[in-house]
């Protein structure tokens, strides 16, 4: 037979195809669209297009004033958003010279740790559902409503709170703000043993965590990973430490640094996390001194010319926040270093290689909140 | 012991002597068979819209939440509305898609299970076709529901299907072994394939007391492969939805999806009833050798009741276990299957045939 | 003998890590009691929100339908949406004297962010929280609201 | 017309209907599918005449197994898009050759045979003692030999597996 029948003949292991995870997609958490190039169910390279709800915070703030900038730091990484408001706080105080009060101090540094264990919670949540338990996203859930029950008490709003402005709080604490926290801290200590059974033991959850999607040291440090992730892979970057705001110095706890560097070294990372910031609390909640909520602050708040820095220990990693001003009431030029984009930028860098559940892993652990991203 | 009240064959036989002495019997075979049609068809849409709506109250309950509740009491009717809304719902034809097959691929899923769910005995007498060889007639079936998984995800025409049916292809092939070998444990112990002889042999003890410890391996073997071959977590990468969308049914829509979730619930069914059927007792009563008084009790539950508790106590784990695990990965799974249980399952093989030459059950 | 040692306590602490897990949901799944769910449109009458709970911005007005607002404007400068127009009137006082009151307060629900500003700018305290939440509506139109009632004035000790 | 005809008509009609589209089809995918139901209708011809146990193997080998096995690598290897060329007059008319020479001698053998009147009793069950046995007896009718034959096949092509697996390593 001199024909042979032609059937297009590929060598299939050689042939990548892209999917398109996202931008609607289940794994991604919102609009994150990240291209994969498959070979089989192997990906190798993905590039992560941002973007989709770009908002222009930025520059937006360049014709708001400082007190009106707060309420859009909420809506950047909208699950730590008293820290991110923190960070402008932080700066307008910095540049003015004010010296807040310690009742605001501590009262910033005590809301900023529920908001940091309410995020970790929702991450516990998400990544349960992304390794296909979904039954963790209903416990995560159920005990951030406690820590939202006391914000609402406390703020009158469960997730966008501006709760503080440039020389101290909106308002008092709630009376019952104490006796609330005191009482979360002990249901949630007894109900992260329930985490711990349901995910953190589980054989499936940990073969399929365990060295996968490894950042070097080196890696975290050159791509800026920070965070639990960064800290992870044993990059001490952990601001509440080696930079401290608020009253951090005053309370003792550790910054736990792992060695592997992998996803399940990111997860156990935050539930560390969510236990230190436990200990925070109770050394905290009990000595919140008397005094003023807020500084005495002008009317019309005007930074001096000039640049200036701060930055805070967000839930997903270092929050940056830079201030160009030229003496005006509105900033000249304002910009952020969100955690979550550098984190973002490191996802190829480490999912070459892995299978397409593994990426769906990874991105769970890295923990990305996409309006942080886009901003 | 007297199970004369419940027995069904000689209503049966009633059924068809009546029809044969009014019509030819060619069509007293024909009404015969529209009548068992139906009924199994009737039997298959009251137990999957009732498996829908008792997932949702199992898992809400694992959740700490109620579930459905606002249709009916307790949510009940819940199902009910949400098939007459998977009615309403458009059909969506996808470009460029393979049309004979995207709509061909439901039907086969659905012809494969309702083929396997005729030949299981739900009570004495109370059976479609008892066949001689009737496990093995029951795994050649399901086994045919896997092409449609693949037609399906193939005909889509899209990456996330097609990623979902390949593993699913390469999970139930694998999977098969492990159902087949578990049941063939049994089959040893029991000596027949029938399911009537299988279920008459435990009227004096489940073959899970009776094998004991080699019957108890094989029913953990065949409960995790069995939930592995219906697609259901923690084993359900064909459908992952948090990597795949929806896997191989991504694309479909309306009525045709709803033959996919249909199906899935009633493979669900199929297989609880099978190990029922083999591992429980079938319809047989829980009885304790010497308590006859307590035996007595046992035998006034109907045993088509029997029958259904058991398959649902078994659906009940499978849920258990899709609502606790994270899902596998796909290489994970295929080394549970060929490093873990299917070594297991050729030893156990060996100990329940060395058990029963020697004697040693029960 | 090593390699099968372990890999029977392989599986055993495999099983023994589900198992675990198993029992967590099992344990929730036996004690409905434990439930959280609120059930929102029955417990309706008993809902009792935060007294601090923001949810729309209203004006108080008293028994004489009279409120604190003086129509300064400060609250529309302070909110950083634009979701507050302040609309004044200039009225002829009995003494000749020319006077701003406010006509109306426009105040764009859809617009609002909820921050707080215009309440806590307010130099009078005429504006306040309301705890209304179920804003849903059909047309947009209905959440521009005018926050000051018809026919209301200004309280007497505040126009002083 | 009994039912046992009527289901022999219904099952001859399905399993030459779809042997024609099987090799007539132009979209591969779709070709193996029919072979599935000219497989499950074979298996169904096998019920009619009682031989459950064939039966069964014949649905979980050809139509569980192979079948699935084909399409398995239907997916891997082509695209939807993919559409057979239709062969040419050159290929076509060999093959009708074939075929119809192929149908003339069955057809010549089955009309030669002669076959008994009446319709052999088969209440007898499909015993798997006995199939065990036989498959494992060296006597007369017994399959020993075969079986060990076979399975040396399915070592040589798992082997064979294993090897072409190999060769793409590298």
């Amino acid at each position: 037979m001199k024909e042979v029948i032609n059937l297009p003949v590929k060598n299939i292991e050689e042939e990548e195809y892209h999917i398109n995870m996202g931008p609607q997609h289940p794994s991604t958490h919102g609009v994150l669209r990240l291209v994969v190039s498959l070979q089989g169910e192997i990906v190798k390279s993905l590039k992560p297009h941002c973007g989709y709800i770009h908002r222009g915070i930025e520059k937006m703030c360049e014709k708001d004033t400082y007190p009106q900038i707060i309420h859009l730091t909420d809506r950047m990484d909208y699950l730590s958003a008293h820290i991110n408001n923190h960070a402008v706080c932080l700066l307008v105080e910095k540049a003015l010279e004010v010296d807040v009060p310690e009742r605001v101090k501590y009262i910033r540094t005590i809301v900023d740790e529920l908001n940091r264990i309410a995020s970790h919670q929702l991450w516990w949540c998400s990544f349960g559902m992304d390794m296909g338990g979904l039954t963790c996203f209903f416990y995560g859930l159920r005990d951030r409503e406690k820590i939202l029950d006391i914000f609402e008490e406390s703020f009158g709003s469960r997730l966008l709170h501006s709760y503080y402005t440039p020389g101290g709080l909106m308002m008092d604490i709630h009376p019952n703000f104490q006796k609330g926290v005191k009482d979360f801290i002990k249901y949630f200590r007894k109900k992260i043993k329930d985490y711990d059974d349901l995910l953190t033991g589980n054989i499936i959850m940990q073969l399929r965590t365990k060295g996968v999607g490894i950042i070097s040291k080196e890696d975290a440090i050159s791509y800026g990973v920070t965070g639990p992730s960064g800290r992870a892979s044993g990059f001490a970057c952990d601001v509440r430490k080696h930079h401290p705001y608020g009253v951090y110095d005053k309370a003792d706890f550790k910054e736990i640094l792992g060695t592997a560097g992998d996803t399940f070294e990111r997860y156990m990372m935050r539930m560390y996390e969510m236990r230190e910031s436990m200990k925070i609390l109770e050394q905290l909640i009990d000595n919140i001194p008397a005094g003023d909520y807020a500084a005495k602050m002008k009317a019309v708040i005007k930074l001096p010319a000039g640049e200036y820095f701060q930055r805070v220990e967000a839930a997903r990693g270092e929050l940056g926040v830079y201030v160009v001003s030229d003496g005006n009431k509105t900033p000249y030029r304002m910009k952020f270093r969100s955690p979550n984009f550098s984190n973002l930028s490191a996802l190829d860098h480490i999912s070459r290689g892995v299978k397409i559940a593994d990426l769906v892993a990874i991105g769970g652990s890295l923990d990305y909140v996409i309006p942080d991203i886009d901003r | 012991m007297n199970f004369s009240i419940y027995d069904f064959t000689s209503f049966n036989q009633w059924i068809d002597q009546f029809l044969r002495s009014v019509m030819s019997p060619f069509w007293a075979i024909a009404v015969e068979m529209v009548i068992i049609g139906l009924a199994i068809l009737l039997f298959y849409a009251l137990v999957g819209l009732f498996l829908v709506y008792a997932e949702r109250k199992v898992c809400a309950f694992m959740q700490n939440r109620v579930g459905p509740n606002r249709v009916g009491p307790y949510g009940f009717f819940q199902t009910i509305a949400d098939f007459i809304k998977l009615m309403l719902k458009e059909l969506i034809t996808i470009k460029n898609a393979d049309q004979l097959l995207f709509n061909l691929a439901p039907f086969i899923i659905i012809i494969a299970s309702f083929m396997a769910i005729a030949a299981i005995p739900f009570a004495k007498g109370l059976h479609a076709i008892d066949f001689d060889i009737g496990i093995l007639y029951v795994i050649a079936v399901s086994s045919l529901g896997v092409v449609g998984i693949l037609l399906a995800g193939w005909s889509s025409n899209s990456k996330y299907s097609l990623i979902g049916a390949m593993r699913s292809g390469a999970q139930i092939i694998s999977y098969e072994l492990s159902v087949g070998l578990s049941l063939l444990t049994i089959i040893i112990l029991a000596g027949t394939m029938q399911f009537s002889a299988i279920v008459e042999g435990q009227a004096n003890g489940w073959f899970i007391f009776k094998g004991h410890i080699p019957a108890f391996i094989a029913f953990v073997v065949f409960l995790i492969s069995s939930t592995a071959e219906t697609n259901r977590g923690p084993f359900d990468l064909a459908e992952a939805e948090s990597e795949l969308t929806a896997g191989f049914h991504t694309e479909y829509s309306g009525i045709k999806f709803a033959f996919f979730f249909l199906a899935e619930y009633m493979n669900m069914f199929i297989v609880a009833s099978i190990a029922a059927t083999v591992f429980l007792g079938g319809w047989m009563a829980f009885h304790v050798s010497g308590w006859n008084g307590f035996n007595h009790i046992m035998d006034f539950i109907p045993p088509f009741v029997w029958y259904i508790g058991k398959t649902f106590f078994v659906i009940w784990i499978m849920m258990w276990f899709k609502w606790t695990f994270p899902r596998l990965r796909i290489d994970q799974l295929l080394t549970l299957e060929w490093k873990y249980l299917l070594p297991i399952n050729l030893v156990n093989i060996l100990i329940m045939a060395f058990v029963v030459l020697m004697g040693w059950h029960f | 003998m090593n390699s099968i040692f372990t890999y029977f306590t392989e599986i055993f602490h495999a099983v023994k890590s589900l198992l675990t897990g198993m029992k967590v949901t099992g344990r929730y799944f036996f004690s409905p009691w434990e439930i959280v769910t609120q059930q929102y449109p029955e417990n309706r009458k008993t809902l009792k929100m935060y007294d601090r709970f923001k949810g729309e911005v209203v004006m108080p007005h008293n028994g004489n339908n009279e409120h604190r607002c003086t129509g300064c404007g400060i609250c529309e400068t302070a909110c950083p949406n634009g979701s507050i127009e302040v609309i004044q009137n200039k009225i002829e006082m009995p003494d000749g004297k020319k006077k701003r009151i406010i006509d109306k307060h426009i105040y764009h629900l859809s617009m609002c962010t909820f921050c707080g500003l215009c309440i806590k700018s307010c130099p009078s305290d005429a504006l306040a929280w309301g705890q209304e939440f179920e804003h849903a509506v059909f047309d947009r139109a209905k959440l521009t609201k005018i926050l000051n009632k018809p026919g209301s004035s200004i309280l007497k000790d505040i126009a002083e | 017309m009994t039912a046992n005809q009527l289901m022999f008509a219904v099952f001859a009609a399905i399993i030459i209907i779809f042997s024609i589209l099987t090799v007539t089809s132009r979209r591969i995918l779709r070709a193996a599918t029919f072979l599935l139901f000219v497989l499950v209708a074979t298996g169904g011809m096998y019920f009619l005449l009682r031989f459950n146990f064939l039966a069964a193997i014949q649905l979980t080998l050809y139509a569980g197994g192979i079948v699935v096995l084909i399409i398995f690598s239907i997916l891997l290897t082509s695209h939807i898009a993919e559409k057979l060329e239709a062969p040419s007059w050159k290929k076509i008319i060999p093959a009708l050759l074939a075929s119809g020479f192929g149908a003339v001698i069955t057809i010549a053998t089955i009309l030669q045979y002669n076959f008994p009147a009446e319709v052999v009793a088969t209440s007898e069950r499909t015993d798997i003692r006995v199939i065990a046995k036989s498959l494992i007896s060296t006597e007369k009718f017994g399959y020993a030999l075969p079986f060990e034959v076979i399975s040396i096949l399915l070592l040589a092509a798992m082997v064979g597996a294993i090897i072409l697996a190999k060769k793409r390593k590298d």
